[in-house]
This record gives structure tokens, C-alpha cells and sequence, in this order.
């Protein structure tokens, strides 16, 4: 479903992203993780290109990843994505935020949009919330609004990019549970995050990062409990005794 | 009192236009010549026996008569137009006339225009806040002409959006014409129509209110006519005072009676004004005559003796 | 059984991706519209400089004594040579001049010694605000220490543009003060009052007050009592600017947190007190760049007393153009008023900006 | 406990509220004694020389022409009339004036965000250029040396039936003939048509999701129907050409210079401001809000459309009005190049024919007060439309 | 020293302090606690009218509190206060700050008051930052200086309103120790605070508040052991157990 082959990224002189391979398969659930600066966010925003790679390929969903903005348009159809900071459209209201993109990109009837937005506020339990404006709800609520805005497109791979770390912890917990049931239902997953908790619950495959390299992929009991090298056991012990 | 203000501070504090050659205009050292100026230095002359005693404010035209209201200047002399409006409801009086004057208009030589009345049509600069802009107005339509007018804020830059080709056509008072026709660079390219349209006496004006400076302001101009009237100049008013068997002359020239104590003056403020100043006639050459760059003729601004209207009642 | 991790080396990037090349092709060629704007940019840039250039420096004339002179077909700059001390110092006379400069580096000396630091800020200010003012009116009018009175009437060029805009915003300065506290006092009917000054202030153009000033005040005065028509000016742009002072003044009010007149109040100084040791040095030093652009706005504005007939720097170039032997110099005279004031504004919009950086960081730990 | 005297001199100065009380009161007095005194003097003065009041003289014939009037006028009318045309000339200056400094200034401030760098550096230039000029420096150079540089009228630039020269811009008139009634009624027709297309355009899209691009088409129709009618109604329409005479460019339409130096300076010089609002308001918009937008797969040009403006639109509209404010304000400068607007003829001509001062000034900032106050109701009023619903 | 009888405070409509009366002895020491909103701070401020109230009457040193800008003035200089967020002058150097109050309210020689504001400086053991600006010293020894600086008015008492909250956990020992050796040398203290060990050290009386009433009154070692009331019951198993 998605591949990176050799994949370079420069920013300016700085090398952020080192000969990624590596490839996702339909439906499974990958998450990602690693000290801050180490280009997880880089890697997740090359999958629909809000960043553009410079070197090697990423083929997401037979798509290849260029310059051509038809292809872009194919692939952003097709890859929901979750943002730490949630970014809902302030000036709109839940519901437009949800219905947008279906009626401009998908040409949607707006009634049969709003049907299917209603669908997934209940989903993420905040059916009765549609009228008001993002700014009029608690963080948990937005974040899981910006879910069901990405799910609203019907992509078939949902980014998340930390979409819990901003959020107080009582908040996290709802998140996470709307999270865990969308991996239950089979969706294709790739999720920044650092909680290893919910990495242990969902996650096929643990994606450790470093330096702009992938320093071990591998599932979640192995990864957790039998680490292949010594950074990623020094990480793991800083993260897990915190 | 104006005149005790005026004794008190020493000089007259006279308001003047900003530059228009031959009646108010300041040269580049900062001295005052013209017949407006000559106004104030008689009325200096007869105060102070100093025609040196005046400062100059220039003034547009716009701001001119408030301030004489309000006392920023002493006397007004920038050629300005008597009007009933102006004597009856601006809290103004007139003195008397020192230019008796018409409103003109100046073209271009090559548009081969001879009369006003073929200006139909034509674009026409002004300066706004004068009797011209009422004037031309009317004349325009009197004749049933269309025109297009252009109001600008000074006679400078009216001239200069004249002389730009903005306007075909300028138009003030004719001695003004022919003062700014002078400050043209090619002063022949440009002719003044024949057309006179509009009475303008212009003189001296001063606040409403103050009849003794009103009447040292205008019997000052009076005497310069009466002088020239009786041939007295400048040059053989010391040896005519000396030797006069006149009654009359002697009266003007202090030396039989006080009449300037009536005014307040003292007794040889006429000799004064005409040693200082020089009589009408005088002023009128040196300032804006045939021998100037102004080059005006005498015309109506003759003595009544010599068929133009200049006459001014007697001193006695 | 661990492996030990060695990040791989940094590689530099692809070419394409880096230098001048991959600069040009991002920043002006990156799309076809953006290839048609470069062009574009580059025709419009055709278009203007090169014939300003040879107008301005290639074809100009740098001397002579009239206008038919000037054969070269460019500008004309001897017309600025021939009227440079006009333009600088109005009508004032020549061999007077000398007082003007010395009031000018009188100022920028004293404003110099503002950076030493021993100097006693205090009495410096003082020099400043009250002493120099009055040396500087004595030796711009005269009329004592044998100098010769020189009649405001003769005032004009660059000096007056900038006294108007000195003393405008430093009279101002005071005003705008007091009518920030008013308005954010809690006393209804001194708020009414300072609120309908400034808003109608507000609410009217700059020559409405102008000409208020030239024409109206007089009215208003007892018979016999008049000013002369600078001094008349200038309270009308120091009102003006007051208005205008007093709103950037009271956004520097608002600004200073609730705590800090809390805290003057519970150690029991008394309204002024703590608004003069407290509240406005911050509140002052927050409005800088906003003082620093009220400035910048009455400086360009001080041009519009040519409207009521004062001869400032745009004024005495305008009236040179009308110079029967230097028609046609307009642009000249336009381009050179133009450097001067874009000088002057552009120094100092750069200034105050600086000014902001630095205080960004200037209330921070350091 | 050392008991100090306790202060019971609660006498009636040392009350805080009684203190304020008595400022005011003193405040209040001074301003009234103030008001009064002025007024005094004025009545004095006024009396002492014989100068009327009133606003009577709104009705005397004013006697001077008006180079620009919108409203038929003639020397013959009142000063009332005159006061009109330069109050309708005033605000048509200031409308036209906001409408094209905004549409400038918005070019000017996308064009500095442009990822062009040549055409981001050109549109710094142009901002810091003008906005640090003098308006009226700039006013001038519009009209004294830009008028100086164009043609007489006898070489004007002629384009088709149009005129440049010294004297303006000549356009044709349009007269309309009698049957020009049908062609208004088709114009009418099609603009209903065009609406009803856009209402059902989006009544389809609710339902089916089909798009139909109802705005470019409903233009198409009101342009066809209108010429249609034209052509059946045989042209009932005819020029006033303009034509070279003895002096001028007779008939047609005409942009007087003054008007458009005005124009041009007012409009060029507050969109070096506004660009610089535009430019602000859009950076102002989180780079998150983009992302989203993008994430989800709305082409650029959308993203701009419906994320980017509606959010800076907030930022910018409080700025903008000030800076309409101040547009409005700066359109009396015209008076400095001879556009008639209120403070040209009102404070300049009227009040030098009747002397009346205290009146046309005191109308001239009554009606720049009104205006001003107006173009800010009307801006918050909008803003307030705009602004953010926050918890 | 203070007095409150029936005092009554309303914000617009709302009720805030409601019949107060309490009073508080020479060189005694007051704790005030209680849950947010209840009107600890609105309490203490009144003491020194930094907010008026409207009913009953607040009696300070034997000054009764109105609008007699004498008796206000009078107040302040004998009562000190330090508030939450320290509220320095961030314009003025330590020194400055210490000697503001006592040369212009005091009118002290300028020499006299340096002098004392560097013993106050010593006691709160940073008269090495006497010539530092605010803006430059950690919060802790913010907090100093401003208790240092109430000192310098030489006040009868001092009034603390929660003055180690915005603190960091290192930091609230530096005060608190200040505010130990304060108590121990016999000054009138009022402090709102939640530092319950700091209430059990020197407290001659802690006050509880709840909904603008106070609802208990004891000394420590009563008041935590054997609280009278429901109320303060639970309220200090909350903060106790946290
Ligand atoms: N636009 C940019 N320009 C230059 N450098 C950037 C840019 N964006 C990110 N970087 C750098 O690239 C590196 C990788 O960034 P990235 O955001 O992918 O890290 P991350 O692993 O997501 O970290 P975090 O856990 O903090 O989100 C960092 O060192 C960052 O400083
Ligand atoms: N200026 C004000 N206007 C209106 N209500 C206010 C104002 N200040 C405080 N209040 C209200 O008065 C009540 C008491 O406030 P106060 O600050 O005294 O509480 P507190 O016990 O100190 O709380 P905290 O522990 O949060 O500081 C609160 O409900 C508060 O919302
Ligand atoms: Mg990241
Ligand atoms: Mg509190």
C-alpha cells in the first residue's frame, strides 16, 4: 500500500530523512516513534506529500509520488491525516469542517455529506456538537472532530502525527479509545505517537527512529521486550520509566 | 486704537500678496516693491515719518480678510476689490482706490483668438477665492459660452496650469495679467484679450470700526493724487514747501494750519508721504508703467484732468 | 546481544536541490505562471530603470543658471543647485543661516550625549524638553543678544518641515499623556471629555484643523489679541497629533498588567505617583515604535501647510517650479522633495522596527 | 498597641469619591467657562464686524462654477447645491478610491508573499516607496508633472473613439434612445435568470453532488441576453463621440485630470498600507491551517478560498478601516490640485465669497465626522459578522 | 489590629463576601485556605482596600477603612502585601523597587532608605542582586524581593496572597523559609495559602473559607486533627491526599 524506496530528504544542507525503505501493507498498523527531531513528522508528511522528498521513490497505493499534481490529488484523496495541533477550520462549524472537503473534492451532494459526517461524529461520540464552532470545544473533542474530518474522505490510510500529545491527560484516554476502534475495524494506520501503550494494543509493526534513519522495525512484543540495538533499548527505558 | 497700537509697536504690519510683480512682490533679498506696497509706506510715511515702518505679511487670497479681522494685520493692500458684499458683511471698510481695474483674459498667441467672445469652449484657470471666479462666471454666462473651469488653490499654480496647457485661457484682474504675463518664460507668446468684464476698483483695506485709521489709511492715497494733481513730486516737494505762496500747497504741506492733528499725525505727514513715497503718478511709473516689465499703460488710472478717472477730493 | 547504532553520515544534498541554480529554479522559474511573472517583473523593471537612470544620472545637468541650460535632455539638477539654501532654509536670511545650523547640531549633540553613559539622564532631559527650546526660539527669531529679529513669515524649506514635526509631536507628547489617563480613568465625565476630543479629532482630516488654525481661531479671540500664524499652526498640529499620541499612549496603558498598579497601590503611592514611577515609563517604552510611526505620519503630514500658505520643503519647491526660467523642472524639484522625505520616514520606520526587536527580547531574562 | 491618632478628619476634601467629584466638577467647569469664553469673543467679534451668521447663506445664489458635478448645477444655483456637489464629490472620491486601493493593495500584498522572488522584491519596493512619500508630494506629481508630460489637446493620444490629453481622459457618451427601455428590461430579465441558475446550481449539488459552474454561465447569459435585446431592439443606443474642436476635445464623457491624479494618488498611496494588512493577515493564518486544507485534498487555489482569506479577513478588517478612514480624510488634499471636493469648495471658494467661517467649516467637519463615523459602523458591523465564535 | 464586623462585598450581583467578622491580634499569625473562588483573596485585599466593601466595617490598626484617602494612605503604610505573581517593577532595579515606597511615600532620605532596603535584601539573603533588574532574577528570588520590599515600608502587617503558587516546587522552599523567620520574629502575618505544612509550622489560626463565608477557624493543630465542620473535612482530604 505504501513504499518508501531510498527515500532522501534534505532540508537546505540538512540530511532529515537517510535511505528510508520500507513498506506498509493494506490494512496494517504501524507505529512510529523516536527521539524528537529524528524525522518521524518528516517521514509521515512525505505519505501525501506535504513535504516533498528529494531522492528515491514513495509509492503510495500505486501511486508514484511527483511533481505532478494530478497524482497528488489522487493520493491526498486517498490519506486521511491527524494533526497534533487538530488545525480545525475555526470560521466553520463542525459540521462544515467535516463536509467540506467530501462536497469540493469529492463533489459529494452536500445532503448525502452531512448524512455521512452525522455518521462519523456519532462515531466519535460527539454527534450533538455539529452546530458549534471548534473554538466552543475541549481539546478532546477537536482532536476527535479532526478524526472524523480525515474519515469523512473515506481515505484508505489515516496519518497521525502525535495527535495526542497536546492534550491534557484526561482527554487522552477518549482518543486513544476512538483510535483503538478504528484499528479494530481494519484501517491502514500509520500513527507517530509515544504512547506504548496503545502501540502494544494495535500495532502490527514499531517503527523506531533516529537521526533521520529507521533503526528497527519490528512488532510490538519483540520490539518491546527483546530491542535489537542499544539505542532503542536507551530509548525505551526513558520513555517506559517516565 | 489701531493708530495707538500701531505708534506703540512702530511699524504698520501690512498685508500683501504673495508675489505679483508690479504691485506686491518681494525680490530676493526679502525687499517689498509695488504699488500695494507703496499703500502701505505713504501710510507709514504719514505715521511715522518713516516709510521704512512696515512689516509685510503675504497673504493668499483666501486667507487675506480674516486676517484683518483679527488683527494680525494693520491695513490690507493686496489687490483687493471693492465690493458691496465685502464693505456691508465682513466687518471690512474699503479706503479708497489705488488701481482702478478690470478683469481680463490672457491666451496663447498661436490659438489666434482676437475676442473674448470667442472663447467658447475653451478651459479657463482661475484662482480661487477672488471676485474673479464670480466674474467669469458671469460673463460666461451673459455670452451663452461654455467653458470648462479650473479652480486652482493659487495664482501661482494657476498660472503654472496655465502655462502647462491644462487651460486655455487665464483669467484675473489685467494688471494681474500682465504682472504674470511678465513672469512667463516667453512673455510674447501670450496676449491679453481686448475685453474688459468686470469693474475692479482695488485699494487699501482696513477693520470695520476704526474711523480715524480708516481715514489716515485713505486720505494717505488721497494725497498722493492731489500731489500729482498739483505737480508736486518727490523731487520738488522740499523746494515747493520752502517757497509755496499757495494757500492750498501750504495747507498740504503742514506749513499753514495742522491738519494732521486732526488725525492725529503731526502737521507734515502730507510732505512726508510725497518726500518718501513720491505722488501718484510717480508710483504708478515705477511700479507698473510703460518703463517696467509689467508695462501697463496710465489708461483710466489717469488723473481726471487727464481723461481717466483718478480723483480724489481735496484736502482742506 | 545489542547492537550499537551509528547514524549513517550526512550526505550533502543533490545538486538540483541546492545553489544557485536550484535557487533560480525555486524562486523565480518553480511553475509556468511563476515563468511568466519573472518576465514580467524583469519588462517592468525595463521599463523603469534604465530611463530613470539615464534621466536621473546619464543625460542630467548638474549646473547652470537656468532651466534652457539644462541641453542634455536629462534632469536638470542645477535647478536644485540654485535653490538648495531655499529649499533648506525658505526665505531666512543668508547671512542668518548660521543660527539654524547651530540650533540643529546644538540638538544632535545633545541627543548624542544621551548614549554616554555617566551623563545624568535626568538633567539631560531637562536640557532637552525646556532648555533647548528656548535657546533654540531665540536663535531662530532673534530679538535678543543683538540677534536680528527674523520674521516667522520668513521661515520655511527642510527647517520649517522639521520644526513643524518636532515640535508638534514633542507639544503633543504631554497632551496625548493626559488624555490617555483621562480616557482610561474611571471619572465619567473626564472620560466624556477627553473621549469627544479625541474621537472628533479623529474623525476630521488635518486640513480641516489647518484651516481652523489660520482662519477660526482668530475669531475666537478678544479683540486686539492675536498670535502669529506659525504658532497658530502648530497648536493645530499639536492637537491633531495630541489626538492621535493619545490613542498609541493608552494602548501602552492597556498593555501594562492589572498586578502592576495593584502593587503601587497596596505600597501606597498615590494615583500620580504611580502612574509617573510606575505605570508610564512602561507603559512609554512599549509605545515606542508606535510614538516613533505617529511621527512618521505627522511628518509627511506637516506638507499640508502649504495649503494655508506656509512655505515648507515641498512649498518652496513648488513655488521655485513656477520660476519663469526654471519651467519645466517640475519633476526635479518632486524627485528631490521625494528623497528627502523618503529618507527621513524610511530611516525612521526602520528605526522604530529595530526598536521593536529589541524590545521583544528587552523584557525577557537575560 | 501605640494607638495613633486615628485620622477622623473625614473632612470632605480627603473623600476619594468626593475628590473626583470635585475635579469633575472643576474639569466640567473649566471646559464650559472655556467653551463659553471662546464663544463670547466670537459673538463679539462677530458683531463688531458685521458679520452674519447663520446658515441663510445655503440659500443665496452661489455664482461660481464647479468644474466637476455629478448633480446638474449651475452658477445660478445655491450654495446649498454647491455644498452638495462637493459633498457627492467627496464621497465618490473616497468610494472609488477604497474600492481600487483594496484591489491594489490585495495584489500588492499577495504579490509580496508571491514565492516569486523578483515579483515579492518589486511589490516591497513598491510599499515602502509610497507609503513613505507625502501624499501631497504625490498628489502633485500626479497632476503638475505627469499633466505636464501628456499632449495638448490638438496631439492628444487617440485610441478608437478615446481621448488623452492635458485636458483628461475623453471617452464616448452613451445617449440612450427610446426603445432603451426593452434592452433595460432584458438586462433585468437575465440577472433573474442568472439567479434563479446559481439557486438551482446549488439546490442540484445538495442533492446530486453535480457540479455546474452556474457563476461563469449566469455571466454568460446576462452578456448574451443583454446584446440580444440590444440587437432586436436596433441599437437604441448612440455615441456622444468626442471630437477635436478649436480648444478642447468637445463631447463624450471626460475624466478631468484632477479627478484622476486624485484618484490615482489616493488609491496608489493607501494600498502601500493595505498591502502591508493583507500581507500580515494572511501570515497571520497558522501554516497548520494550509496543511489540513491540503491533507484533505483541496487544490490550492480552494484552500486560499475557503480557509486562508475567511480567517485573515478577521485579522484584516479592523486595520483596513482605519485605513479607509483615513482615505476618506485624505480625499481633501484634492483640494490642493483643484479637484472640487468639500474642503476646495467649501472652505475655499464659499467661504471666501460670504466670509461665513465658523459655518463651512464647522459643515465641512460635520460632514467628515459623519462619514468617518459611518465607514466605521459599517466595518464593524461586518467585523463583527466575521469574527470568531470561541468558547 | 484587624477587625472585621459583618463585612459584605458584592461584584455587581454577585455576593462574594458575605457577613465576615473576625479579628485578628497584634503578632498574630493567620492562615487562610480554602477552594478556589471561595474569596480568600477578596478577603485579604480588602484589608488594605485594594477592594471596597459595601456593608459592615474593616477596622486596621484603628483605622476604619472608607473613602477618606487619609485613612486609606495610612493603612498602606503600616500594612504590606505580596501578591501571587510578585508584581515587580520590571523598569527598576532591585534597589529601586525596595526604596520606591519609602522615599515617596515615607518620604526617607534617599541614603537612609538604601540603606535599609540592603538590610531587608540581606534578610532575604540576595543583597548580592541589589543592582539586577527583575526581568534577570529565577521566580524564587523574585518572590524574595518582593516580600523583602514589603518590608521596607516597615509595616505592622504583612499580607501574603498565595505567594509560592506560581512558583516552582524548588523554589517555594527558598520563600517559605523567608516567611518562617518572619513569623518567628513576631510580625502581624495574613497568608492565603495551601502549603499545609507551612500552616502547621506557624500558624496561630487558620481560617477556612468556603462560598464567601468562613465556615471554620482553629488553631492547627484542631483545625487539621479534628476539623468541626463537613466542609473542611473534605476539603482537606482533598488537598492532604494530593
Ligand atoms: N521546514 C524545516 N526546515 C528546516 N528544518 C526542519 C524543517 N522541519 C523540520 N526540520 C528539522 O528536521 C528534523 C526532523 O524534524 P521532524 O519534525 O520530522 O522530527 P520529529 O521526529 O517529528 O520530532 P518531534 O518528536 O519533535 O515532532 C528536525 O531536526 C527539525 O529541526
Ligand atoms: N473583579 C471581579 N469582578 C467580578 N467577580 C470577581 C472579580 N474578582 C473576583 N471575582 C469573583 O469573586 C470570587 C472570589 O474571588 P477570589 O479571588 O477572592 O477567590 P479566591 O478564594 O482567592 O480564589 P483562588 O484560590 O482561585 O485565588 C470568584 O468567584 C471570582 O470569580
Ligand atoms: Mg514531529
Ligand atoms: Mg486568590
Amino acid at each position: 500500500m505504501i513504499e518508501f524506496n531510498d527515500v532522501n530528504k534534505w532540508y537546505g544542507d540538512f540530511h532529515v530523512l537517510k535511505n528510508i525503505n520500507f513498506s506498509i501493507k493494506k490494512g496494517e498498523r504501524i507505529v512510529v516513534c523516536g527521539p524528537s527531531g529524528s524525522g518521524k513528522s518528516t517521514m509521515t508528511r512525505c505519505i501525501n506529500r506535504l513535504e516533498e522528498h528529494q531522492k528515491g521513490s514513495i509509492i503510495v497505493d500505486g501511486i508514484e509520488m511527483n511533481d505532478n499534481l494530478k497524482n497528488i490529488e489522487a493520493i491526498r484523496k486517498d490519506v486521511g491525516m491527524v494533526f497534533q495541533h487538530f488545525n480545525l477550520f475555526p470560521h466553520l462549524t463542525i459540521l462544515e469542517n467535516l463536509t467540506l472537503a467530501p462536497i469540493w473534492v469529492r463533489k459529494t451532494p452536500k445532503k448525502e455529506a452531512e448524512e455521512m459526517a452525522m455518521h462519523y461524529l456519532e462515531r466519535v461520540k460527539i454527534a450533538n456538537q455539529a452546530l458549534k464552532y471548534p473554538g466552543q470545544l475541549s481539546g478532546g473533542q477537536q482532536q476527535r472532530v479532526a478524526i472524523a474530518r480525515g474519515l469523512c474522505m473515506q481515505p484508505r490510510i489515516m496519518l497521525f502525527d502525535e495527535p495526542t500529545s497536546a492534550l491534557d491527560p484526561e482527554m487522552i484516554k477518549e482518543v486513544l479509545d476512538v483510535m483503538v476502534q478504528l484499528a479494530d475495524e481494519g484501517m491502514t494506520m500509520v500513527c507517530v505517537t509515544h504512547e506504548m501503550g496503545f502501540a502494544k494494543t494495535v500495532a502490527d509493526r514499531v517503527v523506531f527512529m533516529d537521526a533521520g534513519e529507521i533503526v528497527e522495525a519490528n512488532e510490538p512484543n519483540e520490539f518491546f521486550n527483546n530491542p535489537q540495538q542499544d539505542r532503542t533499548q536507551n530509548f525505551l527505558s526513558q520513555i517506559l520509566n517516565h | 486704537a489701531t493708530l495707538d497700537d500701531v505708534k506703540a509697536k512702530g511699524f504698520i504690519q501690512c498685508g500683501v500678496s504673495q508675489g505679483v510683480p508690479g504691485f506686491s512682490n518681494a525680490d530676493a533679498s526679502g525687499n517689498w516693491t509695488g504699488i500695494d506696497v507703496d499703500a502701505c509706506r505713504a501710510t507709514a510715511a504719514a505715521v511715522f515719518g518713516d516709510a521704512q515702518a512696515v512689516k509685510f505679511t503675504p497673504l493668499s487670497a483666501k486667507e487675506r480678510f480674516t486676517a484683518l479681522q483679527s488683527g494680525e494685520i494693520d491695513m490690507l493692500s493686496r489687490n483687493t476689490t471693492w465690493t458691496y458684499t465685502r464693505d456691508s458683511s465682513l466687518g471690512l471698510d474699503f479706503t479708497a482706490v489705488n488701481f482702478y481695474d478690470g478683469q481680463g483674459f490672457m491666451v496663447r498667441k498661436d490659438l489666434g483668438v482676437e475676442s473674448a467672445l470667442d472663447l467658447d469652449g475653451a478651459t479657463v484657470c482661475t484662482e480661487q477665492g477672488t471676485t474673479t471666479e464670480l466674474n467669469m462666471a458671469d460673463f460666461f454666462r451673459k455670452h451663452k459660452l461654455s467653458y470648462v473651469p479650473v479652480v486652482v488653490q493659487k495664482a501661482d499654480e494657476a498660472v503654472a496650469a496655465y502655462d502647462s496647457g491644462r487651460c486655455d485661457v487665464f483669467t484675473t484682474d489685467k494688471s494681474g495679467l500682465a504682472a504674470q504675463r511678465s513672469k512667463l518664460a516667453e512673455p510674447n507668446a501670450h496676449v491679453i484679450l481686448p475685453e474688459t468684464i468686470s469693474k475692479e476698483p482695488l485699494g487699501p483695506v482696513v477693520r470695520h470700526g476704526d474711523n480715524q485709521w480708516k481715514d489716515i489709511v485713505t486720505w494717505s492715497m488721497f494725497v498722493q493724487v492731489n500731489a500729482e494733481e498739483l505737480g508736486i513730486t518727490s523731487k520738488n516737494v522740499a523746494t515747493i514747501k520752502k517757497e509755496t505762496t499757495d494757500p492750498g500747497i501750504a495747507r498740504l504741506l503742514g506749513t499753514e494750519g495742522d491738519m494732521g492733528a486732526q488725525l492725529g499725525l503731526s502737521a507734515d505727514w502730507a510732505y512726508n508721504i510725497i518726500a518718501l513715497v513720491g505722488n501718484y503718478g510717480e508710483v504708478f511709473e515705477n511700479n507698473v508703467g510703460p518703463a517696467t516689465p509689467v508695462g501697463l499703460p496710465r489708461g483710466i488710472n489717469n488723473l481726471w484732468t487727464e481723461g481717466g478717472v483718478m480723483y480724489a477730493p481735496p484736502v482742506r | 546481544m545489542a547492537i550499537e547504532f551509528k547514524p549513517s553520515p550526512s550526505l550533502p544534498p543533490p545538486v538540483n536541490s541546492v545553489g544557485a541554480v536550484a535557487w533560480l529554479r525555486q524562486n523565480l522559474l518553480s511553475s509556468p505562471l511563476n515563468v511568466f511573472l519573472t518576465f514580467f517583473s524583469l519588462y517592468i523593471i525595463y521599463l523603469l530603470v534604465p530611463p530613470v537612470i539615464e534621466w536621473g544620472l546619464v543625460n542630467a545637468t548638474w549646473s547652470g543658471s537656468s532651466k534652457a541650460e539644462c541641453t542634455a535632455g536629462g534632469a536638470c539638477w542645477a535647478f536644485i543647485g540654485v535653490y538648495f539654501e531655499q529649499f533648506m532654509y525658505g526665505l531666512y536670511p543668508e547671512e542668518e543661516t548660521w543660527r539654524i545650523n547651530i540650533a540643529v547640531i546644538l540638538l544632535v549633540v545633545l541627543v548624542a550625549t544621551f548614549a554616554v553613559k555617566s551623563v545624568n539622564k535626568l538633567y539631560l532631559s531637562i536640557a532637552i524638553m525646556v532648555v533647548y527650546p528656548v535657546v533654540a526660539y531665540i536663535l531662530f527669531a532673534g530679538g535678543a543678544f543683538g540677534l536680528e529679529i527674523v520674521e516667522t513669515s520668513l521661515w520655511g524649506g527642510l527647517f520649517l518641515t522639521v520644526l513643524l514635526g518636532v515640535v508638534g509631536i514633542v507639544a503633543s507628547f504631554p497632551l496625548g499623556v493626559l488624555l490617555a489617563l483621562g480616557r482610561q480613568s474611571n471619572m465619567p465625565i473626564a472620560k466624556s471629555v477627553c473621549i469627544v476630543f479625541i474621537e472628533t479629532i479623529r474623525a476630521v482630516p488635518l486640513i480641516t484643523i489647518l484651516f481652523m488654525a489660520s482662519v477660526m481661531i482668530p475669531l475666537f479671540l478678544p479683540e486686539g489679541m492675536n498670535f502669529n500664524k506659525l504658532l497658530r499652526v502648530l497648536i493645530g498640529i499639536t492637537l491633531f497629533s495630541a489626538a492621535y499620541m493619545a490613542e498609541v499612549i493608552r494602548g501602552g496603558l492597556q498593555a501594562i498588567p492589572k498586578g502592576q498598579y495593584e502593587a503601587a497601590d497596596a505600597m501606597g503611592l498615590t494615583y500620580w505617583q504611580s502612574m509617573i514611577l510606575v505605570i508610564l515609563p512602561q507603559a512609554l517604552k512599549l509605545v515606542i515604535p508606535g510614538i516613533v510611526n505617529t511621527f512618521i505620519g505627522l511628518f509627511k503630514d506637516t506638507t499640508l501647510v502649504y495649503i494655508v500658505g506656509m512655505f515648507d520643503l515641498l512649498g518652496r519647491i513648488q513655488a521655485a517650479s513656477h520660476d519663469a526660467s526654471w519651467l519645466g523642472t517640475t519633476i526635479e524639484g518632486y524627485a528631490f522633495a521625494g528623497f528627502i522625505y523618503w529618507a527621513i520616514c524610511f530611516g525612521m520606520s526602520r528605526y522604530s522596527m529595530a526598536i521593536e526587536r529589541k524590545l521583544e527580547t528587552g523584557h525577557k531574562r537575560n | 498597641m501605640i494607638d495613633k491618632t486615628p485620622s477622623n478628619n473625614n473632612s470632605f476634601l480627603n473623600d476619594a469619591g468626593n475628590r473626583a467629584l470635585i475635579f469633575q466638577i472643576l474639569l466640567l467647569a473649566l471646559v464650559v467657562f472655556v467653551g463659553y469664553y471662546l464663544f463670547s469673543n466670537l459673538q463679539s467679534n462677530l458683531d463688531n464686524r458685521g458679520i452674519s451668521t447663520g446658515l441663510s447663506f445655503l440659500n443665496e445664489p452661489a455664482g461660481f462654477p464647479i468644474l466637476i458635478h455629478l448633480i446638474e448645477y449651475t452658477e445660478a444655483n445655491s450654495y446649498g447645491r454647491a455644498f452638495l456637489v462637493a459633498l457627492i464629490n467627496t464621497v465618490v472620491i473616497s468610494l472609488l478610491g477604497i474600492v481600487l486601493a483594496t484591489v491594489l493593495g490585495v495584489i500588492i500584498g499577495l504579490a509580496r508573499l508571491s514565492n516569486n522572488w523578483l515579483v515579492a522584491r518589486l511589490a516591497t519596493v513598491y510599499v515602502e516607496t509610497l507609503r513613505n512619500l507625502p501624499l501631497l508630494l504625490q498628489m502633485f506629481f500626479w497632476y503638475f508633472a505627469v499633466l505636464a508630460a501628456l499632449p495638448h489637446p490638438r496631439e492628444s493620444f487617440i485610441f478608437a473613439d478615446f481621448f488623452l490629453n492635458k485636458r483628461g481622459i475623453y471617452s464616448p457618451n452613451p445617449i440612450f434612445q427610446e426603445g432603451f427601455g426593452f434592452v433595460i428590461a432584458g438586462f433585468v430579465l437575465s440577472i433573474v435568470a442568472a439567479i434563479a441558475l446559481i439557486v438551482w446550481a446549488k439546490k442540484r449539488q445538495t442533492k446530486t453532488g453535480l457540479w455546474f459552474p452556474a457563476y461563469w454561465s449566469s455571466f454568460g447569459i446576462i452578456i448574451a441576453v443583454t446584446l440580444l435585446s440590444l440587437v432586436i431592439s436596433g441599437f437604441p443606443i448612440e455615441f456622444d463621440l468626442p471630437q477635436k474642436s478649436r480648444f478642447n476635445v468637445t463631447g463624450g464623457m471626460v475624466l478631468p485630470p484632477e479627478f484622476v491624479a486624485v484618484l490615482i494618488a489616493l488609491s496608489t498611496y493607501t494600498a502601500s498600507f493595505i498591502a502591508e494588512i493583507v500581507r500580515a493577515g494572511i501570515l497571520s493564518v497558522n501554516w497548520g491551517q494550509t496543511e489540513a486544507a491540503r491533507s484533505l485534498g483541496l487544490k490550492d487555489s480552494l484552500t486560499q478560498r475557503l480557509i486562508v482569506l475567511p480567517q485573515a479577513l478577521r485579522v484584516i478588517i479592523p486595520p483596513l478601516t482605519s485605513q479607509f478612514l483615513n482615505l476618506a480624510k485624505n480625499s481633501s488634499l484634492g483640494a490642493a490640485i483643484a479637484y472640487p471636493e468639500l474642503v476646495a469648495v467649501v472652505m475655499g471658494t464659499t467661504l471666501n465669497q460670504t466670509g461665513q467661517a465658523i459655518e463651512t467649516i464647522g459643515l465641512c467637519m460635520l460632514v467628515y465626522g459623519s462619514l468617518s463615523l459611518s465607514i466605521s459602523l459599517f466595518m464593524n458591523w461586518y467585523n463583527k459578522k466575521m469574527s470568531l465564535i470561541e468558547r
